[in-house]
């Protein structure tokens, strides 16, 4: 149970696939100038991640090896349809917001990556704690990255007015620019966090 | 269901098509290569900065492939990237490999400067304008050019404005060698035992000597004439010994009265103790991704 | 739109790194020199319109006339996969000496969004075909100079004493948000 | 060879199985979007025509005075039969893109009611255009979109003159004004077709 | 001469050293920038001088509590932040809020430059970033203009009213601007030339620091005099202007009098760190940036496009940097390549 | 006569006036001197003479192994006893072979080992230059290259002009100026030699016009001298670096020596005021160069004059009543001018052949700065006489990229510093690039050798 728990929580932080590896980009700042937004993607994510690491761990030992990436893409995709599809017929509004972003998930590195580096290799119980991890890794980032976005661009979360009436937002944040800012600051508080969170690890081993 | 059966035949068609077409491309534009490149290829770190001395990492592998270059080239991999190496090649890097000894013992205590020095603090620049800083112009300068350049970070300066190896790190690059401007480090193999003198000052003057740094070789030749083995000579103005002779007896290291010579095994390669054998295939550290995107 | 209206748009107004977030992996992997973001920018070019000269037609043509427009990602996404598995053995034997400067970055390329956002672009965007070749083309180019001007700066800060907790990856993204706020010059050039 | 074709089947087969089981959603799915769009259409046409009890598509009989502004579907508000209004969704160039708009307009020549239904404008600037929480008229609780119902096609439609502007956000403004503007009175020429003159 | 060996010094030649420091070049740039902010004062009264020091103690306080937090050395007295702080104010409406002000000092202090590593580091220019910054994030704010109203009357009391540029961006002509000069008694007329020569004494809305041309002028020889800028970037960005203008139909006269090209070309495009440091690569800026305005103006979403054309310019110089000088001796040894 | 001069280059405060027109004062008999046995550019020398030798004054002591066309003796300059033959700190601030001579107490300017005279205008070329070689004659401006190498160019060159450098464009140094006006007749002579060994027609004494008063007795010099035809004296406008001797030709001639070559790729040749009247001296008295004439100079020098010194004096060991120095306020100690100059750590480093000066600085003379960030101002690039762009290297050094930095002009610099004097941020842009010159050097030495071994 300790394992499983560790390979779910490697992907919060120590590996998280945003902050850490630097993959998968794109729709962590795209689309995260509203909350709402953050959280849908991090979630759609989630489920592709999850149900394409499911279905090839279990076929992992029917798959030949050398078409093994044409395979993997082929479930990616598919699972990528179906979040689409369903975010079109029962989250319309949720579904524009992100756009082109979610048909893109299928190109999303952190997907390719762990079913390549990690589905394929292991049983399905390991799976399923890697893909949540890494699911809500990516998830918690994305809601942090939008939440502060739009708090400062908006005086909202999800919507409701938190900062005061008068509050003036400042753009900046929801646009272009600010997404960029915000994000290098998250990558740079994570560092921080990390190097706090080895000391003691390290005095240990 | 019409759609179904469309989709299916849809699906088939194009994966057969492209599945085939991959096949067939594959078969046709095959390159033959040495597969052992592909694999010397695969544990380079990819970086493709030609530290190595060869184009590109592709170079590298090729060379290592060839037996023409040895697998301690790559400075960014760093150990990992040597010691995947070595397992796979199945040799041992560190069995003749030589380690980086700093042949000078005149730290900020016992070698006293000669002036304020205003300028680029570097051991090269203090060198080039003003001579050094200390007295002794032979010894080390202080400024840690050789650490700069360490690929293992293995060099670091002591308090005392020596450099210090890291012995458990170093792989015998020789880069600090070849940086030092005043060639005081010096190669040695790191299984070797005796004693080696620490010291580089050629003034033949004693009293120059002793003005200028407390732990200097003054040129008694007590150790020459004490060797039991007779294994040391002065050699420009500085002792020297012959490791076919030495027995590490220790006479020279108790005798030299300004404390010159130091066991070479005891005293100063002392925290070896990194097996220089290959590791275990399970200890290959796999190095941080993020420091491939890093600057 | 005339035809140099959306090449410009595609290059700099709506610039695909710093507009749109798209490409956002390669270009921060693949800006670490001039050399690098050209070879980069040159390959994705390269693929992005083969991808479009291939997808456009097949959506056309096949998906939409046979109602299987939900085939659309699965299909793209296979399609240029192949594509640049295609292209990479044919470099490597009909022209190695273009695969050693080009080719390293093909592998990269499968899983870069711009191509696979140019392609539902061209579709969304409802572009007829040369208009999809020339919007291909621009994103690409866009993409190219994001890189490029990247890659300048990021030679400026390699020997800059920058504060420990921005070394790294955070000043690149601070540069190219600081580079995003320049190109918002270009906001509204062509309406 | 051989293994080529084997493997080539294989991936066939992968290929098929995952778009049978997509085919199976789609068709699930879609029948839900299209009645969900269907759904907000006639929602959107409702609250433009509160008292309309069907309506017509007509798209394709009215067409577009104005050079920038593109008519994509048009309808006819029916009560008991009878014309009382005509909507028709509209698009002009705004700043961030086409801005797509829905305009009612009534028999008396008045807009019934505007409804921005795709803005691709910045987020806190243009995108206030279709926001339900952005005011230009705090006091009253109009919002940007509101505004236009009860105008008469016979204004001038101009922004920061009749039509209340969006803060910083003049482009926009003047596409949503220009692009209601053209369908209010295209719409009301066709009505006028309808009933035989103006009442 | 044992005894004062310790004190001699050693050093590498040369052991002269010029008098002008980095210090003594950034005052010279506040000296020059001096007539053009009381100028602003004048004009606007209160809210401008107060935009003026909130800028630049919050772009000092700024810098120094960055470094102070990140525990590098405090060097505010190298007076570059304040050149920051004070060329922010100047390119801000006199009406902008205090706060406003002071978030977007910090935000180009911090953000442009000591994310970078301080003076000498930053890739942009900094007063320019935190002004881009203003202009996203408050465009209502910062778009907001006054008539000038002379010293000691609130700014409440004033008109608001469009700068000359935003006048012409949207449909107006030259006369619309004199007609406006005149309504609020800037000009004596409302011809072409009263316009042209109040643009020039710069009795007119606008940024605080931007519309006397004459001032700016007078600042500028003063800098070319104290050999602080030099003339390249300027000169071909200004030149650029002009002709882009002409050929675009523009009134050149009054693209260069009026918006802020002058007082871009002489403070902002001449700054030393975000500039190209070569000379071929500043006479390409100067284009580059003059081109980039001319287009903005013409096409673009704004009335006028001195910040972006130099920040686009700023991020082309590392490129612009390998334009260097022919060194000496170096054509004839090509020539016996070449044999 | 017009001034001419070269492009860019710097006005730096001259501060002459302390020594300008002070005539040379010999120094008194001295206890000893040290006398480095290697001080040219070429070919390491080795001591002739053993300890306890006595020598006389003009003996030579030290030659090199294998007298090859890249070596200069050493003579001794006084006559004495070799008391020690050991390392000592030069001015070079390295630390090398010293030989060191006791005078002799009846030692005077009559005992001397002097060669017999010898007409230049009549005997071979290959004798005149080899008695240059024989009289330790190296160029007396700075570099200390042999001057008998600098007056054979080799086969296929042309020379048509022979540049004499009496610039002097650095701060505090008047001895040229001394020389010139108390050597006159001599330097005038040892051109015209010059002139007919290397049959050169053509010669220009190149003079800044802070020296113009010079010029008419210059001109009336070479109007008396019989043999002297086409010799022309050029004023130049002062300028720093304008002896540096690429600045010097493209002044006078407007030629450009190329990237990587040498003064005689564009047929001249450049000679110190000095080089000469010691080359005439070599000839007409057979006299070795065993002496030379310097500035001893600045703040905390108490009696700044122009000295006439044996090589291998040392200021600490002048007679106090000749010179004093303020040791309160001593704060660097300069061989050289201000601008190019080696500051060392002690006054007893001996003066050399090619040392021009000697400054005593106080510290308010040589105001030291921290580095500060460069804040990219481009007066370095600006101030390069050599239109190298300063910044450029030093951020390629510090990036390591030694390509970009050799485009930028790494090792086309002349060292002259114009560019560290003018930098307001007080980088020590030139200090960097010796560094990197020198690294650059050491790594392909480095290669090469790594290379070497390879193949073997
Ligand atoms: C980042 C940014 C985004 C903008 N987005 C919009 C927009 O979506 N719609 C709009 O009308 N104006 C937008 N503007 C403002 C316009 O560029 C322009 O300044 C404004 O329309 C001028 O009109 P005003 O008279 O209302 O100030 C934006 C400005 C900036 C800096
Ligand atoms: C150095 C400088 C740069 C400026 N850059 C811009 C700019 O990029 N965009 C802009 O709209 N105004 C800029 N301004 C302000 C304009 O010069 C002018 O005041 C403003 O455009 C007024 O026009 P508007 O109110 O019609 O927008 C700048 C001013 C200065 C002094
Ligand atoms: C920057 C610089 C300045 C120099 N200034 C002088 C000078 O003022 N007088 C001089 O004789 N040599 C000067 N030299 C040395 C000359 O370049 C050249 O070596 C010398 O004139 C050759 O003559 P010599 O061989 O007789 O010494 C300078 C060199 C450099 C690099
Ligand atoms: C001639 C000159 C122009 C300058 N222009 C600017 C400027 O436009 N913006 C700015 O933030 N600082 C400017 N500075 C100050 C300083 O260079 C600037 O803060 C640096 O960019 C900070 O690294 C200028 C300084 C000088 C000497
Ligand atoms: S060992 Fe050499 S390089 Fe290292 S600090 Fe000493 S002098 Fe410098
Ligand atoms: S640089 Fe020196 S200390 Fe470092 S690994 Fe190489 S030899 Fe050892
Ligand atoms: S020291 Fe070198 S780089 Fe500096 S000014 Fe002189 S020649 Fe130019
Ligand atoms: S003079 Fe100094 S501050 Fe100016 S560019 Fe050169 S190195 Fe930088
Ligand atoms: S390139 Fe877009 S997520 Fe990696």
């Amino acid at each position: 149970m300790k394992r499983l728990f560790k390979i779910f929580a490697n992907g919060i932080i120590r590996e998280n696939p945003l902050l850490m590896l630097m993959i998968g980009l794109c729709s962590a700042l795209a689309v995260t100038t509203s909350t709402a937004n953050g959280i849908g993607m991090g979630l759609s994510m989630t489920f592709v991640l999850l149900m394409s690491e499911i279905v090839i761990s279990i076929f992992r030992k029917l798959i030949p090896d050398s078409i093994r990436i044409p395979v993997f893409i082929i479930v990616i995709a598919a699972f990528t349809t179906v979040i689409d599809y369903v975010l079109k017929a029962y989250f319309p509004d949720l579904s524009k917001a992100m756009g082109v972003f979610i048909p893109l998930i299928v190109v999303n590195c952190i997907i390719m990556g762990r079913v390549e580096s990690f589905a394929s290799k292991r049983p399905i119980i390991d799976v399923i704690p890697d893909a949540l991890g890494m699911g809500l890794g990516y998830t918690w980032v994305l809601t942090g990255i939008s939440m502060v976005r739009e708090l400062l661009g908006n005086g909202t979360i999800l919507g409701l007015q938190i900062l005061p009436e008068s509050y003036q937002p400042i753009l900046f944040f929801v646009l272009a620019p600010g997404g960029f800012i915000v994000f290098a600051l998250f990558i740079s508080l994570n560092l921080f966090i990390k190097s706090r969170l080895k000391t003691p690890e390290e005095e240990q081993a | 269901m019409n759609i179904v059966l469309l989709t299916a035949l849809f699906a088939a068609a194009l994966a057969l098509i492209l599945g085939l077409a991959l096949g067939f491309f594959k078969e046709f534009f095959k390159v033959e290569e040495d597969p052992m490149v592909a694999k010397i290829r695969e544990l380079l770190p990819g970086a493709n900065c030609g530290a190595c001395g060869y184009p590109g990492c592709d170079g590298y592998a090729k060379a290592i492939a060839s037996g023409e270059a040895d697998v301690t080239r790559c400075a960014p991999g760093g150990k990992a990237t040597v010691d995947s190496l070595c397992q796979l090649l199945g040799v041992s890097a560190s069995a003749t490999s030589i380690v980086a000894v700093l042949a000078c013992q005149g730290s900020k205590e016992h070698a006293p400067v000669k002036g304020d020095y205003i300028g680029v603090p570097t051991c090269r620049g203090a060198k080039i304008s003003t001579g050094g800083t200390k007295l002794c112009s032979w010894g080390c300068l202080g400024f840690g050019d050789c650490t700069m350049v360490c690929p293992f970070d293995a060099i670091h300066m002591g308090g005392d404005g020596l450099p210090h190896v890291d012995y458990a790190k170093c792989t015998g690059c020789k880069k600090c060698i070849i940086e030092c401007p005043q060639q005081i480090i010096k190669e040695v193999p790191r299984e070797r035992k005796g004693s080696m003198v620490i010291c580089s000052n050629r003034n033949p003057i004693k009293a120059m000597v002793m003005k200028t740094c407390k732990v200097g070789c003054i040129k008694c030749e007590i150790c020459v004439k004490n060797c039991p083995e007779k294994c040391i000579t002065m050699e420009n103005g500085i002792p020297v010994v012959d490791y076919s002779k030495c027995t590490s007896c220790g006479v020279c290291v108790a005798k030299c009265p300004t404390k010159v010579f130091k066991m070479l095994q005891d005293d100063i390669i002392t925290d070896k103790k990194d097996d220089p054998k290959c590791p275990e295939p399970s200890e290959v550290a796999t190095g941080d991704v993020s420091a491939g995107t890093a600057l | 739109m005339t035809l140099f209206k959306i090449f410009i748009s595609a290059l700099l107004i709506d610039n695909i790194v710093l507009m749109r977030f798209l490409a956002l992996c390669p270009f921060i992997g693949m800006s670490t020199d001039e050399d690098k973001s050209i070879g980069m920018g040159l390959a994705v070019t390269f693929v992005t319109v083969l991808a479009t000269c291939v997808t456009w037609p097949l959506y056309h043509f096949v998906l939409l006339p046979l109602g299987l427009e939900f085939l659309q990602i699965l299909a793209f996404i296979l399609i240029i996969a192949a594509l640049v598995q295609l292209v990479e053995f044919y470099l490597k034997k009909a022209a190695p000496s273009l695969y050693a400067s080009m080719g390293i970055y093909l592998a990269l390329i499968t899983t870069n969004c711009a191509i696979l956002g140019v392609t539902f672009d061209n579709i969304t965007k409802g572009f007829g075909f040369i208009e999809a070749v020339v919007y291909a083309i621009g994103v690409a180019l866009g993409f190219m100079l994001s890189l490029l001007l990247l890659a300048g700066i990021r030679k400026r800060i390699k020997t800059s004493p920058l504060p420990s907790f921005m070394k790294g990856t955070p000043i690149l993204f601070v540069a190219a948000g600081l580079l995003s706020m320049a190109f918002m010059g270009f906001a509204g050039l062509v309406k | 060879m051989k293994n080529m074709f084997k493997l080539g089947i294989v991936l066939a087969l992968y290929a098929t199985a995952a778009c049978i089981g997509l085919a199976f959603v789609y068709s699930g799915t879609q029948k839900t979007i299209a009645e969900r769009q269907q759904a907000d259409l006639e929602a959107a046409l409702k609250e433009l025509f509160p008292q309309g009890d069907s309506f017509e598509d007509i798209t394709g009989t009215i067409e577009s005075p104005d050079s920038s502004v593109a008519f994509s579907s048009q309808y006819a508000a029916l009560r008991g039969g009878e014309v009382i209004g005509a909507a028709i969704q509209a698009s002009g160039p705004s700043y961030g893109g086409p801005i797509v708009v829905l305009v009612g307009v009534g028999t008396d020549g008045k807009i019934s009611g505007a409804k921005i239904l795709d803005n691709q404008d910045t987020p806190g600037l243009g995108a206030n255009a279709s926001s339900a929480t952005y005011y230009v008229d705090r006091a009253n609780k109009i919002t940007f979109y509101s505004q236009f119902a009860g105008k008469s096609i016979s204004d001038p439609f101009e922004p920061k003159n009749d039509v209340a502007a969006i803060t910083a956000s003049t482009i926009t403004s003047r596409a949503v004004a220009s692009v209601v503007k053209a369908s209010g009175s295209a719409g009301s020429v066709w009505l006028s077709t309808q009933t035989g003159g103006v009442r | 001469m044992a005894q004062n060996e310790g004190r001699i010094l050693l050093s590498s030649s040369p052991h002269y050293a010029s008098p002008v420091s980095s210090r003594r070049l950034m005052s010279n740039v506040l000296t020059a920038l001096a007539p053009v902010s009381i100028f602003g004062i004048v004009m606007y009264g209160v809210p401008a001088l107060l935009t003026i020091l909130v800028s630049v103690a919050s772009a000092l306080a700024a810098e120094a509590l960055f470094r102070l937090v990140t525990k590098q050395d405090i060097r505010i007295k190298d007076l570059s932040a304040a050149v920051t702080g004070l060329l922010l104010a100047l390119t801000l409406p006199p009406s902008t809020p205090l706060w406003m002000t002071a978030l977007g000092a910090v935000f180009a202090v911090v953000v442009a430059k000591e994310f970078f590593g301080g003076l000498g580091a930053n890739v942009f220019n900094p007063a320019l970033i935190g002004r881009a910054f203003l202009v996203m994030s408050f465009p209502a704010a910062i778009t907001t203009w006054h008539q000038p109203v002379g010293f000691g009357y609130a700014l409440t009391d004033a008109v608001t009213t469009a700068t000359p540029l935003g006048i012409t961006k949207w449909g107006g002509t030259i006369a619309d601007v004199g007609a406006n000069f005149a309504a609020a008694g800037l000009s004596s007329g409302s011809d072409y030339w009263s316009v042209m020569k109040t643009l020039f004494i710069g009795n007119r809305a606008g940024c605080i620091g931007e519309s006397s041309i004459l001032l700016i002028l007078a600042g500028a020889i003063y800098l070319l005099v104290t050999k602080t800028i030099d003339w390249r970037a300027p000169l071909t960005m200004i030149a650029t202007t002009i002709v882009a203008s002409l050929i675009l139909g523009m009134d050149p006269l009054f693209g260069i009098l009026s918006g802020g090209v002058l007082f871009g070309a002489v403070f902002m495009a001449t700054d030393y760190v975000s500039a190209p440091i070569t000379a071929k690569g500043k006479i390409i800026f100067g284009f580059g940036a003059g081109l980039i305005i001319v287009l903005i103006r013409k096409w673009g979403g704004y009335p006028e496009g001195v910040t972006y054309g130099i920040l686009i310019m700023n991020a082309v110089s590392p490129f612009l940097n390998k334009l260097i000088q022919k060194k000496y001796g170096f054509v004839p040894k090509k020539k016996e390549a070449a044999k | 006569m017009a001034t001419k001069t070269f492009k860019r280059g710097l006005s730096i405060p001259e501060r002459k006036h302390a020594t300008e027109g002070h005539p040379n004062e010999r120094v008194p008999a001295l206890k000893q001197v040290v006398i480095p046995i290697h001080q040219h550019f070429g070919a390491p020398n080795v001591s002739i003479v053993n300890v306890g030798d006595t020598v006389k004054r003009g003996q030579k002591i030290a030659d090199a192994k294998d007298p090859g066309p890249m070596t200069v003796p050493v003579h001794a300059s006084i006559s004495g006893t070799v008391k020690k033959i050991e390392p000592r700190a030069l001015s070079n601030n390295t630390n090398g072979l010293c030989i060191v001579i006791e005078a002799a107490p009846e030692d005077g300017p009559a005992e001397h080992d002097f060669m017999p005279p010898m007409d230049p205008f009549t005997v071979s070329k290959e004798d005149a230059l080899a008695r240059i070689r024989e009289a330790g004659i190296i160029g007396m401006g700075g570099a200390g290259f042999p001057t008998h190498i600098k007056m054979s160019p080799p086969a296929g060159k042309n020379i048509d002009l022979l540049i004499i450098n009496a610039a002097e464009c650095e701060a505090y140094l008047t001895t040229d100026e001394v020389v010139m006006t108390e050597k006159t007749s001599q330097f005038i002579e040892g051109i015209t030699m010059v002139m007919h060994i290397t049959g050169v027609k053509q010669a220009v004494i190149g003079i800044e016009d802070n020296k113009e008063h010079l010029v008419p007795m210059l001109e009336k010099a070479v109007a008396e001298n019989p043999r002297a035809s086409g010799i022309l004296v050029q004023p130049l406008k002062s300028k720093y670096p304008q002896g540096g001797e690429k600045m010097l030709i493209t002044a006078i001639t407007g030629r450009e020596v190329p990237s990587g070559g040498l003064p005689m790729d564009v047929g001249c040749i450049v000679q110190n005021v000095g080089t000469l009247v010691a080359i005439s001296e070599a000839f007409n008295e057979g006299k070795p160069l065993i002496e030379r004439s310097l500035t001893v100079t600045g703040g905390a020098c108490k009696t700044p004059k122009n000295i006439i010194a044996p090589i291998g004096a040392a200021v600490s060991d002048f007679p106090e009543d000749f010179m004093q120095v303020d040791t309160a306020s001593l704060r660097k100690i300069v061989f050289g001018g201000p601008m190019m100059g080696v500051a060392v750590a002690s006054t007893a480093v001996p003066i050399q052949k090619n040392t021009s000066g000697i400054l005593l600085l106080t510290a308010k003379e040589t105001p030291t700065f921290e580095e500060s960030p460069c804040i990219r101002c481009a007066r370095c690039i600006n101030n390069c006489p050599c239109f190298l762009s300063p910044v450029l290297i030093n951020n390629a050094l510090e990036a390591q990229e030694i390509d970009t930095a050799q485009t930028a002009g790494l090792m086309d610099c002349i060292e002259c510093g114009s560019c560290s004097y003018v930098c307001p941020a007080r980088i020590k842009l030139v200090q960097r690039f010796r560094v990197g010159k020198q690294r650059f050097r050491a790594h392909q030495q480095a290669a090469q050798k790594a290379e070497a071994q390879n193949k073997k």
